[in-house]
């Protein structure tokens, strides 16, 4: 379908508007703020999803805030949405929805719903903002609203001192990486007037301070996307939020993860392929720094997760660890660009972050579900809840299954890419990378045995499964986790393929502002 | 047309799948009578007949299948199933003798590598969800196991696949071009026959641990926890359980027969055999089940007669410091097999 | 069709189903020639410990932290260190980011 | 020379900043170090916008010769407001983190490790 180019301004600007409209709505009913938010947010994944399909079939579509034609001085905004961009669209429309819906039953019991919500909205336009806009301070305004609505969620229930603590170290760390975004951002717009990721690109020359603000530009989005050893302030925050937030918060980090890859990708692609020292090109150097960060990643998260016994904190660590799965194949792919097994990689990593965000969303919607039949976090003090909880149990399994990467669920296709194709780049990687995955399994099989199996537990003998509203989310999110695994091939075709494709070929995000292009 | 293909594609692998289930369920109870006939006589003892497994079989069919009070009955009568369906799954995906493949463009190595976790996963859930305590003791021994050899075991396999790559071959994980390339022709000089050679020795010794069989049979231990995962185990639920211990031993023989051993009989020109009759096929299965035999034989019942049970965080560190540095140094040798003979002008 | 193909290998999702499937509903049959009835509510479906008497259930549960006990004590030194790492001070976490942030200047900028 | 203190002065105020996150124990004072290396960051953007004996960038009533940049100032107008909400979010969760913990020492806030 060929949707009109303001649908683009539209998708970040309805869950804005509904953010403020929400203490309104509240003032009326609670139960009509919950329909409006979740109407709002549907409707606003429904205008993904047409976005969507439009972007994928006919390609690039860009907005324009402020002046339309390219006469000095240029004071606008451009919104650039290309394939990669509508893909973390819509891996957070999901995720948002199901959170929304999915805290109807979780968060009734809470009071201040109203900011809850306003804040929820805030952050998805933050997020799509983030994933949407073609300019890079626009990015940096985004990135502090995702920041400031994610701290306050993080921080929700300030009558535990966990949370807060939580939330303060999560401000600290994203108000210090943001701010040294901007200090790169300030530093290319020093040498090049331009603030605009296509003109940024098409004019980048790589220079002594275009190379400092790349590391700071990767550094301080790492961080955000918890690479390990930048990743502490994720299980804080991840385990001591609601499990609604938590769900949220992934395609935060996921928003930040995209960052990295449009900086290293579409600002840096024209430098990618130059020599930068010791006869090694660009995209090999920062390639290996990110595929060496990533394994590192896999490695510590797994093991950490194996001796937590926190349940939303060790699913958290389980999160590191899949995004270090995810910048190793984002990494090999960068390192050997243009090879044949670099694409499979690249491809690998970019669809490991779609499946990541579902298998953890499950996990994170299990452990809330849990949380909420018994109070309980830890998993010392919980047993034999398969009896009552049925229906969580099986979606736990799928979960756990997926997370893992066992066939025939959707993490193994991404993992099988990604194994497939960095065993090229270096044998080692493939192996800590399988190795590691199976240490996963055995994470969430502990999880299994001691929060579902055992005898049963008297404390626990009239546990009741959770609402119905909530199974339903969860239910929806595995069968999207077991379509995906059927049918890996349909996605990457559809999906992943145009994604990856839009991330090396920068010279068509160029072209769409900059004449000529390079 | 696209129809007919689909449907015949699909009958045959619901024949497939039927005729491997038969043949390593019966093949696989057949070695383990061998198994422990042979066994039997170095320890002096008579043992039991061939056929004994069969019986055991029988037996348990017709006792109690009893499910404990402590255990969650779904998934203690589901896991003993799906862990034998999967390892039955696993042989269409193996070359068995001259034949290729039932699916040989439906998955590779990486997959079989999984599929080889799916058993010992039923074995750890089935244990952990009867709710004993020596149950448990012994599926989380199970899962240290598991992750203990996985680590040397995907060494094997992710070497294997890169010298091939660097042969230039394509598709390297599909085990048509791994048993089209056996690696013992692909080496350059000696240090990669000692590199492949020590990778072998590894595998051998990851057998018994895959299986968990003395001395990396900690998971199910009878003198010191009665049985482990199993012990609450009974009936037709148990005989699941055997049958897929009977059905792995034929499948992880199968798979080093694949990878180190995949030549035939029916090539030989000395035999004369012409290829594609009948004789030559039957020539190469009985070769292949003689493989199978001396397999099982060195890494299953040689081992599990001469060696006593290692303690499981024994197991962990043998895995994981020793044998994964011996299997590292096999890397290293492969992967400068052909660069040291370059540097040294001998190639 | 529905194969994904990573040029080192591929992966069929359908083909695996229908083998399971296939597989399960051939077992499925052969488990149900056996024999599926036990006396409930007999001293049978206790769980065996050997004769010595059961605690309560409470007690029965193996705790999640006391799992892979032969994994960790294995791998001590390695969690010895990872603990130390962690210490969840806040300064630490930046002073993190600045000694990732010194090296990755000192590597791309040299 | 002269043309390179505020560069220098912004380098000191980036680095003093993160020598606060870094080593200093007290939450306000980890705050402090936050929006020092927020002014620094401003700071350089306001630079960056800086032409020779310029004048404020307002076309309406200028009296004419060189204008400075506006658009560094917008940024950092912007970036200043972000500032505020973010150190306003921080000083509140110190307030909290005193009531549940009683301290403000930053090696006593953490109950969440490894």
């Amino acid at each position: 379908m060929n949707m009109p180019d303001y649908t683009i301004p539209l998708v970040v600007a309805i869950p804005l508007l509904g953010a403020f409209l929400t203490p309104l709505v509240s003032r009326i009913n609670d139960k009509l703020r919950n329909v409006f938010v979740i109407i709002v947010l549907a409707l606003n994944a429904l205008l993904v999803f047409l976005l969507a399909s439009d972007i994928l079939t006919t390609g690039i579509k860009t907005y324009v805030f402020g002046a339309k034609d390219l006469t000095y001085p240029i004071v606008r905004i451009l919104f650039e949405v290309d394939a990669m961009s509508i893909f973390m669209a819509i891996i957070s429309s999901i995720l948002v929805l199901a959170a929304v819906t999915y805290s109807w039953a979780f968060m009734k019991e809470n009071t201040g719903l109203d900011k809850y919500y306003t804040l929820i909205l805030l952050l998805t336009a933050g997020m799509l903002g983030m994933v949407f806009t073609g300019d890079m301070f626009n990015f940096f305004v985004f990135l502090e609203i995702t920041s400031i609505a994610s701290c306050a969620l993080i921080a929700f229930w300030t009558d535990v001192g966990e949370s807060v603590e939580a939330g303060f170290k999560y401000i600290v760390i994203s108000a210090t990486g943001a701010l040294f975004v901007l200090f790169a951002v300030a530093l290319l717009y020093g040498q090049y007037n331009a603030l605009n990721i296509a003109q940024l690109s098409s004019v980048i020359q790589y220079t002594f301070l275009d190379k400092i603000a790349l590391v700071l530009l990767i550094v301080a989005l790492a961080m955000k996307a918890g690479i390990v050893p930048m990743h502490m302030w994720l299980p804080d925050s991840y385990g001591s939020a609601p499990s609604t937030i938590s769900i949220v918060l992934v395609s935060a980090t996921l928003a930040s993860l995209y960052g990295v890859l449009r900086v290293v990708f579409t600002l840096y692609g024209n430098a990618l392929s130059t020599i930068a020292n010791f006869d090694i090109s660009v995209n090999v150097f920062i390639g290996w720094f990110i595929v060496a960060l990533a394994v590192i990643s896999i490695i510590v998260g797994v093991t950490m997760a194996l001796i937590q016994s926190d349940f939303k904190r060790l699913i958290a660590y389980g999160a590191v660890a899949e995004i270090g799965y995810m910048f190793l194949g984002i990494g090999a792919g960068l390192t050997a660009l243009g090879t044949a097994y670099g694409r499979t990689a690249l491809n690998g990593g970019i669809f490991h972050i779609m499946n990541d965000a579902l298998d953890v969303g499950l996990l994170f919607l299990v452990a809330g579900a849990i949380y909420y039949a018994t109070r309980e976090r830890s998993l010392d003090r919980l047993g034999g809840l398969a009896r009552n909880m049925k229906y969580t149990t099986a979606f736990f399994i799928i979960g756990l299954l997926a997370v893992a990467g066992m066939p025939p669920l959707n993490g193994f296709a991404s993992k099988i890419l990604i194994y497939e194709s960095t065993f090229q780049l270096n044998p080692i990687l493939a192996i800590v990378a399988i190795l590691c995955s199976i240490l996963l399994l055995a994470v969430f099989v502990k999880v299994f045995h001691s929060a579902f199996m055992g005898p049963q537990l008297p404390k626990y003998k009239d546990v009741k499964e959770v609402p119905r509203s909530m199974l339903f989310v969860m239910g929806v999110i595995a069968c999207i986790i077991v379509f995906i695994g059927l049918f890996p091939e349909f996605v990457i075709n559809n999906v992943v393929e145009p994604a990856a494709n839009a991330l090396v070929g920068y010279s068509e995000y160029v072209s769409q502002v900059v004449a000529g292009g390079i | 047309m696209a129809i007919l293909e689909t449907s015949e594609t699909v009958l045959r692998i619901i024949l497939g799948t039927v005729g491997v289930a038969i043949f390593g369920i019966l093949f696989g109870l057949l070695y383990k009578g061998i198994d422990r006939k042979i066994s039997a006589h170095m320890q002096g003892r008579i043992g039991p007949p061939i056929i004994q497994p069969f019986r055991d079989v029988k037996k348990l069919f017709v006792k109690e299948n009893i499910v404990p009070e402590n255990a969650i009955p779904w998934i203690f009568n589901l896991v003993p199933l799906l862990g034998l369906a999967a390892t039955i799954s696993i042989l269409i995906y193996l070359p068995i003798g001259g034949l290729s493949p039932i699916m040989s463009w439906g998955g590779d190595l990486i997959l079989i590598l999984y599929l080889l976790i799916f058993p010992s996963l039923a074995l750890v859930i089935g244990g952990f969800s009867s709710g004993s305590p020596y149950a448990i003791v012994g599926a989380q021994r199970e899962m240290a196991t598991m992750i203990a050899y996985e680590f040397p075991l995907a060494i094997i396999i992710i070497s294997l696949a890169w010298k091939l790559t660097q042969m230039g071959s394509e598709n390297v994980f599909a085990l048509s071009t791994i048993v089209g390339n056996p690696i013992w022709n692909n080496i350059t000089g000696p240090l990669g026959f000692i590199g492949f050679a020590i990778l072998l020795l590894i595998l051998v010794i990851v057998t018994p641990a895959e299986l968990s069989k003395i001395p990396f049979d900690a998971p199910e231990a009878e003198t010191e926890i009665a049985g482990g995962l199993l012990v609450e185990y009974s009936g037709r639920n148990l005989a699941m359980f055997y049958l897929t211990d009977a059905v792995k031993t034929v499948v992880m023989a199968s798979i080093i027969v694949v990878l180190f051993f995949p030549y035939n009989l029916s090539n030989l020109p000395l035999l004369g055999l012409e290829s594609g009759s009948y004789l030559a096929y039957a020539a190469d299965i009985i070769f292949y089940l003689l493989k199978v035999f001396l397999v099982i034989l060195f890494s299953v019942t040689l081992i599990r007669v001469a060696i006593a049970r290692l303690k499981i965080d024994q197991i962990v560190y043998t895995y994981w410091i020793p044998l994964t540095l011996l299997s590292l140094v096999g890397l290293i040798f492969i992967m400068w097999d052909g660069f040291i003979m370059n540097v040294l002008g001998l190639a | 069709m529905f194969t994904v193909e990573t040029g080192s290998g591929f992966w069929n999702p359908i083909i695996w189903a229908i083998a399971i499937f296939v597989a399960f509903l051939l077992i499925y049959i052969l488990r149900s020639f056996g024999k599926k009835e036990y006396k409930k509510d007999t001293e049978q479906i206790k769980s065996f410990l050997s004769g010595n008497p059961e605690y309560e259930k409470e007690k029965m549960h193996v705790k999640a932290s006391n799992l892979y006990w032969g994994f960790t004590t294995s791998l001590k030194g390695l969690y010895t260190i990872l603990r130390r790492m962690h210490t969840g001070n806040t300064s630490d976490y930046v002073l993190w980011f600045v000694i990732i942030l010194a090296i990755f200047l000192l590597i791309e900028v040299l | 020379m002269i043309y390179n203190i505020p560069y220098i002065a912004v380098a000191a105020l980036v680095l003093i900043g993160l020598y606060a996150l870094v080593f200093k124990r007290n939450l306000i004072k980890l705050v402090i170090g936050v929006v020092l290396i927020e002014s620094g960051v401003n700071l350089f953007l306001i630079i960056l916008g800086y032409r020779e004996e310029s004048i404020a960038p307002i076309y309406t009533s200028s009296p004419g010769g060189v204008m400075s940049f506006p658009v560094p100032q917008a940024l950092t107008l912007t970036s200043i407001v972000i500032g505020v909400a973010v150190i306003a979010l921080m000083l509140s969760l110190v307030i909290h983190i005193y009531r549940h913990y009683g301290t403000l020492d930053v090696r006593k806030v953490r109950r969440l490790k490894e």
